[in-house]
């Protein structure tokens, strides 16, 4: 009798004979009659022998893993739109419970508990916008501005998007993608602004000239990816809607605590990252985006997402949510949908809604202020280090712009010592956009501590020649 | 619990998780410019810790997941193994950031390598790409490798067209129709495929692709897939296999000995990736050596013992940003290599021998009639069901029986994807996971239900009667009046509730 | 869910985890002599792990826990820190053999001695011991402490007796006795404490120590303690202050500055510890430099910047074996950390408000009475009450309340300890963690359930209604032909359920 | 206004107002009325500040834990009651569920979950025993024992136990704690038996000399503190009662999968650990200790524990779960009860019934062969090493004494230079026992790989000179 595997509870050998004697046959082979003799490639699989041993299966991960450098073993100044914030231990506590982790799809009723949730992440983020209809979650901030841009071509019924010059390639690709093909229908066109070197932000008149009655949308980011808080995005916002375009404006949510939400000025649509609201950063894999609109319904047709509404029940005075606009999706309209929806993160939804509510109104202000306060001082101490300097150090968030340039060093090679001293330097931008080549992206948050800032610095004065 | 919304618990100055103060000596105000400052903080709860804890904890306990019996039709529920998540959640998984340096993660990387590898296996591909965040994403993946792929022959204006069936996920049209290209749906026919004829039919110089999945959800295998790829090749065109229904397939099948090009497997439903309500999730996409250039970057390989990060040549960019949901990778590889290919072989056996089984006495139920019921053939991983008899007898819907169901503690069950080819459909999937006694008790639960109804038909439309909420009046959701998907939307609209 | 007993799930064959196998050559049958190997396998239960995980998951959720409002007096209910439960989980708690060399887990030692530290600055005590694993088992260092002692000096065979109160904890008189010494009770009187007289009484050159707590758990302060200990200690006993109450006076009062010998603080109740059902716990044991030699071995001791473990000079050797609950000592670290001396000192405040304000509310509640309402000044952070009246009144007695509260998502309150000297007790305890919300509600749900006694006296009295089961049928709980604590007993005694 | 503290809801400042005026006072100080004013200490409290930050307060635990050494960041053999088991990942996530992790003492309605879990506990480790009456769990081992050796004590009233001289140190100190000081009431005379030096095993002649119709108990264990299997436990069994003594017998759970459950030779009461049923060692905080007999009233009137057993309710056909005898503990009766009990380790009953379910009746089983084949092995492995001998090799379960003595260095010594290499040798047996110094005592689980054996015995041949 072969050992039964844990994962299966039919394997057992009582239980499998049980089905086979239900259904009055001897071999479970003869249930395959369907598919045809030569379609069957069992001889081509190559046998890899299972691990039965829950013991056995996580040495061999585990003894994979060992070692690996993290942000967690290191002092990590990474960031580009992936950043190290705290997770509150509540986020891992209830996002691992069962009903939550492995749950599907119930009823409204069944389900309801988790459906309110998810509820709770529209309401609370959408608080932090300042706008009133938010969708679930989609894959990313790239696929969110992604979308969001062709929501505003099918609102304006034009095919021209506006974007700044210097988006994280990452992001750019992904909108690239979504702007599709010109050959093919629905295709946008991706029309560049340079950016103005002198402040780091949006050049104004290079936006003014890119702008027509063919412009379906402009679309921004503030702080932008170098780092730079965008001061004229009310201005950009008026421009925008002067020639019918709709505004579209990309945000690091930990800035609204202390920033107005662009919604204040304007905006149409935000988008946006849920990675730093209690997600951990996963290698990448703990991204995910937000597309958010004022509730009014020329937008709210136009998502391509699921989104839940509170509803009434049918027992008085009670609440139940349930899915609103389902039929413009593509699992109620197959290709007649906006865009297309599917399995996405909406766990991470989960843990959002439960970072907001752990940090509330005064916490998210007095993050954004210590992050922010962080990185300026971060970056006064870097550009006191010989021969480094920093860009828009006044104008930032949480990132900035190390110029290396005059140290003699390349990044990488700056990045390789500072490794060999259990730091994580800044992303390396060079190559990415005209003028920053050995510069680099750092980021600090209110995960950097004082201590950390001093042994970064003390590192660069051993790696850059004096 | 009658679990208020978030915002009507806690009080003015509650905190649950203070952040640390800076450390820097520059004060708050001069931080941000006057113009841009929020004027007053964000409408969020204020709540202490415990608040939240017990708020969260009550809402997953009113929560049925799938600790109950869940036989969710294509979503293939299956173990999720808690050690994955212990190992995941490790820093080594964790707490790693997209831009270190790939020497700094080779561990990491060495997995998701090693998962490739087992893909390749059991598909006979060249290659995958995991960037996709789920089935939807991989199909949409296709459709952009398609577009890249027939523009670097200079013939993508003039294939516009992407063929698929009523029985493909709405994934498949959707994506490709967001891509850009035209949609063409074979219909069903009797056997329950689309014919060859109605293939050639439909493709020629302007097709792009094919897009299908088989066997498709109504457990139906169609044996003349071959012919399918042929007639797209001779007219230039891709062919992509869906593979979500792997599941009563798996080692038997493979992808590309069939002839595809492209093929996907979704990670979050046949390996062992728990689903989290909707995602995390990965759509793995399978292609040949042909495609392979076309792949999204970065994609990891090997040099020597290090493995290392690439653009491939003729990369379509994105799909979204980095590697994919990475730590769904590592619990995918882990669930893949506890089962072996002799597990999951085992796993296919025991999703058909459950499935049969259940179509055995859920057929001896009155007013159940399965799809396509001349289709002799034992159906795979699942069969669709109608109740379309019983809905004549009763006036009770498959929503109404499915509401009762989940009052006896059994989760509820598919239906069907849109269009509902088969009326009044149900769609239970047994799997490898639950046991025979689960399945007993699912088919004991639909009988009782079923007899409850003709008895007093109201008890059954009415319901559910056990749970957190009774039944959703959803007929404000689609009125910008009513909906609210935000607290201060539904304040606005509804008042303070 | 009707969740069955374990026994009664799973099928033949089933496995849940299943353990490597050995590398080593060995056959089985040769490993154990033919007549010391089992007959047969155990009769354990066999089921797959998702049976596992659902049945425990719902064992979980049939559990009310401390996710309702549980105002549990005497115990102090806290907010557990999740973070804490992430800390000890990491292996340089969890995975630390007490074995291993003091040198290589110097973070963990030194930070159990910072919690030494901060539990001296709090008692005024000179040393504490963590061994004990719980309050009982501090009770019974103590007894064990004074043998030691009092045998040192060679009066052992003569101070033979402990004095404790009738409102001391039932631990402190058990372990007393355990320990070998004869046990003196004080009566309570009309204050609502011992007299001093009574007191002297009692005492004499037999006399080994005296054991109460103060605030007692009717939240009465014996404001004579000084006297009692200058008496004791007049007659050469000892004076161990069961600081089981210490949430009402943290930073207020210090033990050893009262004049106390020794003093137990309870790290699972006052310091925020998760009590886990019933433990793991720790009961902190502090004394004077005078009995800090006889404290149980091995000590952490900083010799300038290294931790060493020793044996103290007049060790009475062990009450159980190392450290204690090492990781529990952790999470009272980090909690004492988080909360600071204002913290403390903020939580006795907040104790005492919540407290007081509840009594206001109770006390005008018809059927409602205080424990010796003579005493006029305002009670520590607990009260007791009496439903005297209502019982009288209704013929519901304190338990058919407490039941029926359940329905309404209260947690059970406490009653008292042996023995009741107050008639039907019932006694809660805010806390500084619970909401005034929180409060307000308990308290309505009190007032309806009297309201709902009257009217209606056998729905309370047959509660719960709203629970997984029914009231129990204690009946035969104490007859041995009928008491099953193994479900094989069961099956002997009444069958197969 | 200050910032309110996030584990006190009412440190709100609203809140604690409301509180303020719901009594109708000014300052919370006037609740402090009881106190004598020269009772106060408030001055003599060192101030030290809280830190309400998460974050901060995690990078401060963290940061004194990191670079410790565990079983896991080494290879490790240490044992001697305190064993490295795999601990399935379910125990983890159920326990720290806070239904669970966080509970107190509800109705058995409210608990009723987890009183089942208890009662669980109790039957499947009764499974293991072949006993029928489990109390819910003590501290640990030693406490059973000494437990244990009371109630033979009160229920033959006699005063002297027996025990091998071998018994690990900390257990013999918690026993002998238990057995108490002659010159007071109740106290236990403790005589000793000597091993047999040949065997390993108690000396069967020395403990006929040391029986007598004094004699109340006979505790003996199996494996021993040696590691050594008893092969005769029925004849010291049969010895002990032909003196109308009870016998104890202390055992390691995990060996009952391959080996008879001492009941099965007659034993009365049986205890030991559950710390390797599924409990992390935790520097020594993972034990608890267990106490076991026949269904009988003479063996369960003396228990000191609290225990559940099934009952009916007042709904037909239905089972809670209530306590037995609770009348006779320290809670029910004070000092007139059986010793006493109180909070103790019921988190880790329930780790342990979560762990025998996952188990079950083959995984005991060959669990235990696989421990006693490692074991084996590695002894014979280790004895290979020149100069380095193991004793009693063939008759061991998973720990045995290695002799270092023929090497010229200590133990110490060997074990200061295996820990350079990444491994946690054997325990020092030096000073516990005549014939042991120099010796040191190896445990070797199912977590022990080829692989590390192989490191030891590589690490070994450096270590010991040639």
């Amino acid at each position: 009798m072969s050992q039964s595997h844990p994962y299966m509870a039919n394997s057992a050998e009582g239980s499998r004979q049980a089905l086979l004697d239900g259904i009055g046959i001897a071999d479970a082979e003869e249930l395959f009659a369907q598919i045809p003799a030569d379609h069957r490639a069992d001889d081509k699989v190559q046998p890899v022998p299972g691990i039965k041993s829950e013991f056995e299966l996580r040495r061999l991960i585990e003894g994979r893993l060992r070692g690996g450098v993290s942000t967690d073993s290191h002092i990590s100044f990474l960031g580009g739109g992936y950043w190290k914030h705290h997770i509150p231990a509540l986020c891992d506590e209830i996002t691992a419970r069962p009903e939550i982790s492995t749950s599907v799809w119930g009823t409204p009723s069944s389900d309801h508990g988790r459906n309110q949730a998810w509820f709770e992440f529209a309401s609370e983020l959408g608080a932090l916008l300042d706008l009133e209809f938010v969708g679930l979650p989609v894959y990313s901030w790239g696929c969110a501005a992604g979308h969001a841009l062709r929501m505003a071509a099918r609102m304006t019924q034009r095919s021209v998007v506006v974007l700044p010059d210097n988006i994280d390639r990452e992001r750019r690709l992904v909108i690239e993608t979504y702007a599709g093909y010109r050959e093919l229908g629905g295709s946008l066109e991706i029309r560049e602004v340079a950016m103005d070197p002198e402040s780091g932000t949006v050049s104004l008149p290079a936006l003014q000239e890119a702008l027509g009655d063919d412009v379906a949308a402009v679309y921004l980011e503030t702080p932008n990816s170098w780092g730079v808080i965008e001061h004229d995005v009310a201005r950009i916002i008026e421009a925008a809607h002067a020639v019918g375009a709709d505004a579209i404006v990309g945000v690091d949510p930990i800035s609204l605590g202390g920033l107005a939400s662009p919604a204040a000025f304007g905006a149409d649509i935000i988008v946006g990252s849920i990675q730093p609201l209690g997600i951990h950063l996963n290698a990448g894999g703990g991204v995910g985006g937000f597309i958010a609109t004022r509730d009014e319904e020329r937008y709210a047709r136009q998502f391509p997402t699921l989104q839940v509404s509170i509803a009434p029940t049918t027992r008085e005075g009670e609440r139940a949510f349930g899915m609103t606009l389902f039929g413009q999706s593509s699992y109620g309209a197959r290709e007649l949908g906006n865009d297309w929806t599917g399995n996405s993160v909406y766990l991470w939804a989960v843990r959002a809604a439960i970072y907001l509510a752990l940090l509330g109104p005064a916490g998210m202000r007095e993050l954004s202020e210590t992050v922010a306060a962080n990185a300026r001082r971060t970056a006064e101490l870097i550009a006191a280090v010989p021969g480094v300097s920093v860009r828009y150090g006044d104008r930032i968030f949480k990132e900035f712009i190390v110029d290396f340039s005059g140290t003699g060093r390349t990044v990488a090679e700056i990045n390789a010592a500072l490794l060999d001293r259990g730091i994580l330097g800044g992303h390396d931008l060079t190559g990415s956009h005209d003028g920053l080549d050995q510069c680099a992206l750092y980021c600090v948050t209110e995960a950097i501590s004082e201590d950390d800032v001093r042994q970064l610095i003390s590192a660069l004065e051993e790696v850059v020649p004096a | 619990w009658d679990e208020g919304v978030i915002y009507e618990l806690g009080a003015p100055g509650r905190r649950g998780v203070v952040p640390p103060q800076s450390w820097a000596p520059q004060s708050g105000d001069s931080l941000f410019p006057q113009s841009l400052r929020r004027e007053r903080d964000a409408d969020l709860p204020e709540l202490a810790e415990y608040e939240v804890r017990r708020h969260f904890t009550h809402l997953s306990q009113q929560t049925m997941g799938m600790m109950g019996i869940s036989l969710f039709g294509t979503c293939t529920m299956k173990h999720n193994p808690t050690v994955n998540e212990q190992i995941t959640a490790r820093s080594e998984v964790a707490a790693v950031h997209p831009r270190q340096d790939p020497s700094t993660y080779q561990g990491l990387l060495g997995i998701v390598h090693s998962l490739e590898d087992e893909l390749r296996n059991l598909s006979g591909m060249d290659a995958f790409s995991f960037q996709p965040g789920g089935g939807a994403d991989a199909a949409y993946l296709h459709a952009v490798v398609t577009r890249a792929y027939h523009a670097s022959r200079g013939e993508l204006a003039q294939r516009t067209h992407i063929v698929t069936t009523a029985q493909a996920h709405p994934c498949n049209p959707a994506t490709a129709k967001a891509a850009g290209f035209e949609v063409i749906t074979l219909p069903i026919e009797e056997d329950g495929y689309p014919s060859v004829e109605a293939l050639k039919a439909a493709i020629g110089p302007n097709t792009a692709a094919l897009m299908l999945n088989n066997p498709d959800d109504m457990g139906i295998y169609n044996p003349h897939i071959k012919e399918f790829i042929d007639a797209v090749h001779e007219v230039g065109g891709l062919a992509f296999y869906d593979n979500a229904n792997f599941n009563g397939v798996m080692t038997r099948l493979r992808a590309r000995d069939l002839g595809f090009d492209a093929c996907m497997y979704m990670l979050h439903k046949t390996f062992g990736v728990p689903k989290g309500g909707n995602g995390p999730s990965v759509g793995a996409y399978g292609c040949s050596d042909e495609l392979a250039p076309f792949l999204p970057g970065p994609r990891i390989v090997k040099n020597g013992d290090v493995y290392d990060l690439i653009e491939p040549e003729h990369s379509v960019g994105r799909v979204r940003e980095f590697l994919g949901n990475v730590q769904q990778l590592v619990k995918a590889y882990s669930w893949t290599r506890a089962m072996g290919t002799d597990g999951l072989r085992e796993a296919s056996d025991l999703s058909l021998l459950a499935n049969n089984y259940m179509e055995k006495h859920l057929m001896a139920l009155k007013g159940v009639t399965m799809s396509f019921p001349g289709k002799a053939l034992p159906r795979m991983e699942m069969t669709r069901y109608s109740l379309e008899e019983y809905t004549a007898e009763t006036g009770l819907s498959t929503v109404d029986v499915q509401n009762r169901m989940t009052d006896f503690g059994i989760d509820a069950y598919w239906l069907a994807h849109e269009p509902w080819i088969v009326p009044e459909p149900f769609t239970p999937e047994a799997g490898e996971m639950w046991s025979k006694e689960d399945l007993d008790e699912w088919i004991a639960v639909l009988a009782h239900v079923l007899e409850e109804g003709r008895r007093d038909p109201e008890l059954v439309r009415t319901a559910p009667h056990n749970q957190v909420v009774a039944q959703i009046d959803g007929s404000g959701l689609d009125n910008p009046d009513t909906w609210a998907v935000t607290w201060a939307a539904y304040r606005r609209k509804h008042g303070n509730g």
